[in-house]
């Protein structure tokens, strides 16, 4: 079995999705959601044991070998971006339970499952495969599944949001097809490692600049880089906790990974950095990300969105380290875009349990919290220190390997104003951490702690914080791997 | 028992000793009991690092690679022993104190305060016995974290507030002055374990090397060094008894001590001595001495003014590592237990003065000698040890100092010394001789029933004030690990 | 410290001269209800100071009798420490009482603030 | 010797047992154990002992030779006048205080002089400042809080620099013993003689002493007088003997002081000048640095210990018994306290140098230095200084408190304890003054025979002292002779007590205005800072609002024409 499992990963949530709809059984369909994010789990570990030492997998889908069919190909990078998505999967799903008996509406909760399925088989394949426009395929897949999910949120505003998604996500879509068929049209192919051999001898073309622009484009979209950020606070915020807490930690982990395997990958570092100069965009963009976006969220009222806010700041810090294009800057970058996962994912979740007690997540409802859902708000503290950089969390790993790259390109003043962004982040998870702790809790409003359902995912996600930042030995291995395999260069 | 497992015991007991405390909340005696229990035990296992350190033998315990080439670490030095003889001493000392205190203050929480209390120190001793600056910075953010329950303790507008500028300061240096320097430090040499000598020595342009110690010095702002000193009187709104640990033994100690061993460890003496910004950070450290002597003149408020005079003590430690010679570094190191058990003194003694007769304020302190001469007594001092005159351990640092001065060939800084204790002299015991020899105001009401704090209170006080002479008599192990650091 | 009480100076009369009041072993007497004291009488202290002035002229006659050793050269001029001595304390006096036109200043000169 | 011992050891202990006993047992306490201590200096080994090693230094603790003994036994004498004169206390009068730091600050005074090295003299030496400011401010009164004050700073800057100057010389000869320094050249001997000057009372270092004796305790001040300026005076023998400078110092010392006696009302103040003129002679002795010279000098300090303590015990007598101590308010005392006002004029003939009484003996010896070293400048002012010195505290303090305008202040004389310390002293100042020979002069540090008494010396001396006293009968029947006016007079203190403070309080001003406004001025920087980013990113901001959907789409068009354009553009 294990020979199939790159195509197992994807192809058994994607049978499981239609299950979960046609049963029409809250606690079935939520079965099956788990029994596919763990079996992803199982399977993106399996995936990533195997290429950990170098080795990379090609898989035919269908026997039909590379060229004419499609490849899964699948080397340190994505089994990294895969093991992400399917390890917050595995602990979203099992959190979302209880969340969504609260928040979304039980005659939908069946399709919910079915949603949430596909949009981690969208999610998963985009990670896995090796071909372009199967990448387009089941980027299509995630996202619409995605619009859905959000749609369902409780309040009113959750519908426009998912349909401003939707618009921007389509654009962003349409122009990463657009960018693909331009290949297409110079190369004949669209199998990626064909694509890289045959791109250089078109590479004089006008109409590879464009593609590279299309995507760029697109891709900054779909990861919600600054200024293309605006559909996303309004869909983080307005969606269901547990959409928001999964999709926060994955969806824009793929578009990362997309845009790095298009740039190093398909169009080689060579082109994208040093032709293209690339990262003369990305860096100051993944700076004013970090810092306006960071301000933006200390004033927010609204603590998802306020989180929504930080996650695009932190998407800046990943495309610093992009930008960087060397060997640390990427490793800073693929680190943080595991950490980010954990920290964000646990924050959110840690909102999700606010949102099932209290039924708001605006600041001033925080006040008091600190002594009544004590669990709750130590590991919303424990996830904002991560997102702050203390040491012994993973945040800290991150921020460590950033500035350190930053300084080995003799950017120093970068290296600085990271720490600026880490510092803005102080004042906004301290807001609200301060009116939890210090704010008299209102009487008799009868709020407890949340379910162990919840707590327990959310747990496991901070002690995941814990544990990756006091050993970060798998990580940075993996991390620096992918990121030497994405350089070309051979250690 | 093993230096190593004496040095992991350091750090995991006070934390075991704080599960313990939350989980006896509900019976008081035993609650307190298991911190002075826990204090004295780890004291006397500290003292046996003597040996260790005397026999030169290096411990170096790492727990776990953190990311490859740093790891969470543990050794045993001089200074750092030093650093958790002192924080180990007083810790049990200020528990007893503050059990008088928090009863007699009826302060609210009092589980959550004991346990906080214990962390703090378990975090203390982690900085105390790291072996790298990863180690070193892990727990000094501990520290500033786990403090901050103690300082916000009143949950009022004005602890949240002052929580605000304690956190706001000392996240902000450390984050974007300290870390960055200890990134930095490890991207230019490769590591970031301490080395008595300095790693950083030949590793980087002097101009770098320059900004890394400026990033250093101003990066710890536990040492409050002006203009990041802010933070130290806000935190005054703390119960007293977390004010003596916050300035006495393990804040602001831990930022000094950390200022110490990146001088020996990081830079090495002959590094900081070649240095053209060392001299530069000296004189800062001189500024801020006197003029943090002089803005203590101005408050009415006793801890007020006690806060001022330790952001100017702090910097004597400060200047005794940017002296660059072993004088300097003895002298500093000796600073910090002298400091510890002079400034510990004074807070105990207001705080008595709180619990007792419910003053804050100097000038309405007169007359009050007379109900509470115990108290005033030991004010006066610990007072003498911050002056540094004789019979107070004070005077043995001021004279290593002095010295480290005249090695620097910087008479200037001689003289500061010299006026900083002039002007420590008129505004702390312009406190105990008002209370002593001054007619109480003639608007004070002050009820009949007016004497000496609890009992243990005053047991504590006479600890602190009884060492503090001692260690004019003897200045002990402080003196003897001080000079073991700067021998080859 | 036995004082008299009738002696005491709020049941004597009213007037006392001005300055702080007075320690708890003083009191302030009535003069005519002393006896007289050997210096309140004018003639005695005219004797003492007949006999002071003979003093001073025997102590400078002597000079012409006894053998002086002279250790500096202006010694030797007759009554040399006599008249130094007399000059030297007329001199400071007038000088001194020239400075308390500079230096002198009411008692709680430095009291105000 | 009985117990070889640090003699400080005793005092010490004695200071505290006097904190924690009451009654006859302190009593008992107080007398015995200068007596003990005293005795037990007899015969004492010379030789540096007791070497005590700590924090890397070696202290020697005990190092009797024949300087510092005669210091020895001239503070343990000190001590035990001092506490019989103060026996009588109550508790109400802060009896243990003033018992105990009585105690400590002779135990430091001996600590001092026993010291054989640098830092062992620090230690006591700001030891003497911090037992002895008690005896200032047990007084109790907000002028003797802030007098202490004054007198505490000046002696710990005196202390600091002494720390400075030993560290100086520790750095530059890697010593820290205490021997001859002499100046040469080097800034930490300049320290330490500024140092040992400030305690001396050098001139412009003078007024803590005038400042701070009149405001002590009646009895304190007996103490004050006995032991700071006299191991300041030890300091400059041992260390800076032979000294040309201070042969004038010591010269001004002598002069300038009497002219403010003169004028000077608070009679202890008096006192306070005629002893910065009285150490003046000490200090040229030393300067001299003659084996009579130096003799001379330690002689003088001895008998001005004894003469002077005699007369501040008069004085303390009077202001206890009378609650008065200006010579505008007093007069006619002798009436009712007839033995105080003899025990003052026997004080009062020893301080004047008159034959047969203590001064005399002491006195002419550093004269005698003076003008065998040639110095006749020097001599003629210290003959100045003697007859000047006769004037103001040989007859002004006998005779505006106890004669001229009777004052009608009625009283009795002191308690008996009070009595006999005053008595004791007396006889000392005579005895010593009558035979010299046999007594004090046996005891001096150096060898070299001196006699007083010949013709010459009588005579000329007594000339001198009559015709000083002939001119104040001059003066004073033509009403020449300035009046006892209530009034203050300014001296150097007007620096630091009217001058500074307003500087002070001017700078402290403007700098508070320039704090002020520089905050100021950050603040609303900041705040526009912050306002200028809350524009932008707060509320409905522009970076913050939700936009429109078409807004976005703009964006994304601008951005990715931005893009095709910059790469095509390269």
């Amino acid at each position: 079995m294990s020979d199939h499992l790159p195509v197992l990963l994807v192809v058994v949530p994607l049978i499981a999705a239609p299950i979960a709809a046609l049963i029409r059984s809250v606690r079935l369909s939520w079965l099956i959601a788990c029994g596919a994010s763990w079996w992803a789990l199982y399977a993106a570990w399996g995936l990533l044991s195997r290429v950990r030492g170098g080795e990379v997998i090609s898989y035919a889908l269908g026997g039909w070998p590379a060229p004419y069919g499609i490849e899964y190909r699948v080397d340190a990078v994505n089994a990294w971006v895969i093991l992400i998505v399917a390890a917050i999967a595995s602990v979203a799903t099992p959190y979302a339970y209880q969340s969504v008996r609260r928040e979304v509406e039980s005659d939908r909760v069946s399709l919910f499952y079915s949603a949430w399925i596909l949009c981690l088989t969208g999610l998963l394949g985009i990670s896995v495969t090796g071909d372009v426009f199967n990448v387009f395929v089941f980027l299509e897949i995630s996202s619409l599944s995605a619009y859905a999910l959000i749609s369902l949120g409780q309040d009113r505003r959750a519908l426009t949001s998912a349909y401003q998604y939707l618009i921007m996500g389509s654009i962003g879509a349409t122009f990463i097809v657009i960018g693909i068929g331009l290949m297409y049209i110079m190369t004949g192919t669209l199998n990626m490692m064909d694509l890289s051999e045959r791109l250089p001898a078109v590479m004089d073309t006008r109409a590879i600049p464009v593609a590279f622009a299309f995507l760029t484009v697109g891709f900054s979209l779909k990861l919600a880089l600054f200024p293309l950020h605006l559909w996303l606070p309004n869909a983080y915020t307005f969606a269901p906790s547990a959409v928001t807490a999964f999709i926060a930690a994955t969806a824009t982990k793929v578009a990362v990974y997309m845009m790095l395997r298009f740039f190093f990958t398909v169009f080689g570092a060579a082109f994208a950095f040093d032709v293209m100069q690339v990262d003369l965009i990305l860096l100051p963009l993944a700076l004013v990300a970090i810092l306006s976006t960071s301000l933006v969220a200390i004033h927010q009222q609204n603590v998802k969105r306020l989180l929504a806010y930080s996650s695009v700041a932190q998407i800046g810090y990943m495309i610093l380290g992009v930008s960087l294009a060397s060997v640390a800057g990427l490793t800073a970058g693929l680190l943080h875009l595991f950490n980010h996962a954990l920290m964000k994912g646990a924050l959110f979740m840690a909102m999700g349990c606010v949102m099932y007690r209290v039924g708001s997540v605006r600041i001033d409802a925080m006040a008091g919290l600190g002594k009544k859902m004590p669990w709750t708000m130590a590991a919303f503290v424990v996830g904002g220190l991560s997102i702050i950089g203390v040491p012994l969390t993973v945040g800290f790993i991150s921020k460590w390997y950033l500035v350190q790259a930053a300084l080995a390109a003799g950017l120093w003043w970068v290296a600085a104003l990271v720490m600026v962004g880490s510092l803005m982040a102080v004042i906004y998870i301290w807001r609200v951490v301060e009116v939890a702790y210090l704010s008299p809790a209102p009487d008799g409003d009868g709020v407890a702690e949340a379910p162990l359902a919840m707590l327990i995912p959310l747990w496991v996600l901070v002690a995941a914080n814990v544990y990756f930042g006091v050993n970060a030995g798998l990580t940075t291995e993996v991390a620096t791997r992918a990121a030497e395999i994405l350089m070309g260069v051979t250690s | 028992m093993s230096p190593v497992t004496v040095i992991l015991a350091a750090v995991l007991l006070p934390v075991l000793a704080a599960g313990l405390v939350l989980f006896l909340g509900r019976w008081p005696n035993l609650r307190e009991a298991v911190p002075i229990a826990t204090g004295t035990a780890l004291f006397a296992m500290i003292y046996s690092l003597m040996d260790v350190v005397r026999s030169g033998e290096v411990v170096r315990y790492s727990l776990i690679e953190v990311v490859p080439g740093v790891d969470l670490a543990l050794h045993i030095e001089p200074l750092g022993v030093l650093f958790a003889l002192v924080a180990s001493f007083l810790w049990p000392v200020t528990t007893l104190y503050a059990v008088g205190y928090m009863r007699g203050h009826h302060e609210e929480n009092q589980t959550r305060f004991f346990t906080f209390f214990a962390i703090s120190i378990g975090a203390a001793m982690g900085v105390a016995f790291s072996a790298n600056l990863f180690t070193l910075f892990a727990f000094y953010e501990v520290l500033t974290l786990c403090t901050f329950p103690l300082v916000t303790h009143h949950q009022t507008e004005e602890a949240r507030n002052a929580g605000r500028i304690y956190l706001g300061i000392l996240l902000t240096t450390s984050i974007a002055f300290q870390l960055l320097a200890i990134i930095w430090a490890w991207q230019v040499a490769g590591t970031v374990d301490f080395v008595r000598g300095g790693f950083l020595e030949g590793t980087a342009s002097p101009l770098v090397l320059n900004v890394l110690l400026v990033l250093f010095v101003f990066g710890v702002g536990k040492a409050a060094v002006m203009p990041f000193h802010r933070w130290l009187p806000a935190a005054m709104v703390a119960p007293t008894p977390v004010s003596a640990l916050l300035h006495a033994v393990a804040v602001v100690k831990a930022g000094v001590f950390t200022v110490l061993k990146v001088a020996v460890y990081v830079f090495g003496l002959d590094l900081m001595g070649e240095l053209a910004v060392t001299p530069w950070l000296a004189w800062t450290a001189a500024a801020t001495i006197l003029i943090g002597s002089l803005v203590a003149f101005t408050k009415d408020n006793l801890k007020a003014r006690l806060a001022y005079s330790t952001i100017s003590q702090l910097s004597y430690i400060v200047l005794g590592a940017m002296l660059a010679n072993a004088y300097g570094i003895i002298g500093g190191g000796m600073h910090i237990a002298m400091h510890a058990f002079g400034k510990i003194t004074l807070f105990f003694a207001a705080g008595a003065i709180m619990v007792a007769a419910h003053e804050k304020k100097i000038s309405r302190m007169h007359g009050l000698g007379r109900t509470m001469p115990f108290t005033f007594g030991a004010f006066f001092i610990g007072s003498l040890s911050i002056i540094g005159v004789p019979p107070a351990g004070g005077s043995w640092s001021k004279w290593y100092l002095g010295m480290g001065t005249m090695e620097a060939g910087q008479v200037g800084l001689l003289a500061v010394l010299m006026v900083s204790s002039l002007l420590g002299l008129v505004y702390l015991l312009e406190v105990p001789i008002r209370a002593f020899f001054s007619p109480p105001p003639p608007d004070s009401r002050r009820p009949d029933d007016v004497h000496e704090a609890p009992l243990p209170v005053l047991i504590a006080i006479g600890i602190t004030a009884t060492a503090t002479v001692a260690l004019f008599v003897n200045p002990g192990p402080f003196h003897e690990l001080m000079t073991l650091l700067v021998t080859p | 410290m036995s004082h008299d009480e009738s002696l005491h100076p709020d049941r004597m009369d009213g007037s006392r001269p001005e300055g702080p009041p007075l320690g708890p072993y003083a009191w302030w007497s009535h003069p005519a209800a002393e006896r007289p004291r050997i210096w309140d009488d004018p003639a005695n202290v005219r004797k003492l100071l007949i006999g002071f002035y003979i003093a001073c002229a025997v102590l400078v006659l002597l000079e012409l009798v006894v053998d002086r050793h002279e250790y500096h050269p202006w010694e030797a001029i007759f009554g040399f420490h006599a008249w130094y001595g007399f000059a030297a304390c007329w001199m400071l006096v007038v000088i001194a009482k020239q400075m308390r036109r500079v230096l002198m200043r009411s008692e709680d000169y430095y009291d105000v603030d | 010797m009985w117990i070889d011992l640090p003699p400080f050891i005793l005092l010490f202990v004695g200071g505290v047992l006097a904190a924690v006993t009451r009654g006859t047992l302190r009593k008992s306490i107080m007398l015995a154990v200068p007596i003990l201590g005293g005795l037990n200096l007899i015969g004492v080994e010379h030789g540096a002992r007791f070497q005590y090693e700590v924090a890397g230094q070696t202290l020697t603790l005990f190092r009797p030779d024949g300087l510092s003994l005669l210091f020895g036994y001239l503070f343990h004498l000190a001590a035990f006048i001092g506490n019989l004169f103060a026996l009588h206390l109550t508790d109400e009068e802060g009896a243990t205080l003033q018992h105990s730091s009585a105690l400590l600050y002779a135990g430091s005074a001996l600590g001092a002089v026993f010291a054989g090295d640098l830092i062992t003299m620090f230690v006591f030496w700001e030891l003497l400042a911090f037992t002895s400011v008690f005896l200032i401010w047990a007084r109790g009164t907000e002028r003797s809080y802030r007098t202490g004050f004054r007198y505490l700073v000046i002696h710990v800057l005196s202390g600091v620099l002494l720390l400075s100057g030993a560290i100086i010389r520790a750095q530059e000869t890697g010593s820290i013993e205490f021997g001859n320094i002499g100046l040469d050249g080097s800034l930490g001997a300049w320290l330490i003689l500024i140092s040992f000057g400030i305690k001396a009372a050098f001139p412009l270092a003078h007024n803590w002493l005038t400042d701070s004796y009149p405001e002590s305790t009646a009895t304190g001040a007996v103490f004050l007088s006995a032991f700071t300026t006299k191991v300041a005076i030890y300091g400059l023998a041992r260390g800076y003997a032979g000294t040309e400078m201070l042969v004038y110092i010591g010269a001004v010392m002598t002069a300038f002081p009497i002219f403010y006696a003169v004028i000077e009302n608070d009679l202890r103040r008096v006192l306070g000048y005629s002893m910065i003129n009285q150490i003046g002679f000490m200090v040229t002795g030393i300067g001299l640095g003659t084996a009579l010279g130096v003799n001379g000098a330690v002689a003088h300090a001895f008998n001005d210990v004894i003469f002077k303590g005699l007369l501040f015990m008069t004085m303390g007598s009077v202001l206890r018994q009378t609650g008065r101590i200006n010579g505008s308010d007093l007069g006619g005392l002798y009436k009712t306290m007839p033995w105080t006002a003899a025990f003052c004029i026997v004080g009062a003939a020893s301080i004047s140098a008159f034959p047969l009484f203590s001064g005399f003996a002491s006195k002419s010896m550093v004269m005698a230095a003076a003008l065998e070293e040639g110095h006749s400048i020097v001599w003629l002012v210290l003959l100045f200084a003697a007859a000047g010195v006769f004037h103001h505290a040989g007859i002004k303090i006998p005779f505006f408190a106890f004669y001229g305008h009777d004052s009608g202040i009625r009283t009795t004389d002191p308690p008996k304890n009070m009595l006999v310390a005053m008595g004791i002293s007396a006889v000392l100042c005579i005895v010593i003054g009558t035979f010299p020979e046999q007594t004090l002069y046996r005891i001096l540090p150096f060898e070299g025979g001196y006699h007083p008494y010949d013709v010459t010396h009588v005579l000329t001396q007594t000339q001198l002292l009559f015709f000083g006293a002939l001119a104040f009968v001059g003066l004073q029947k033509f009403h020449i002779y300035p009046a006892e006016l209530r009034s203050i007079n300014i001296d150097v203190e007007w620096l630091y007590r009217w001058v500074a403070p307003r500087i002070v309080g001017g700078v402290g001003s403007l700098v508070s205005r320039i704090d002020g406004a520089v905050r100021g001025t950050a603040v609303s920087a900041a705040r526009r800072v912050i306002a200028v980013g809350s524009r932008d990113h707060a509320g409905e901001g522009l970076l913050a609002r939700t936009w429109p959907t078409g807004s976005m789409l703009l964006w994304v068009a601008i951005l990715l024409v931005g893009y095709i354009t910059f790469y095509l553009a390269r």
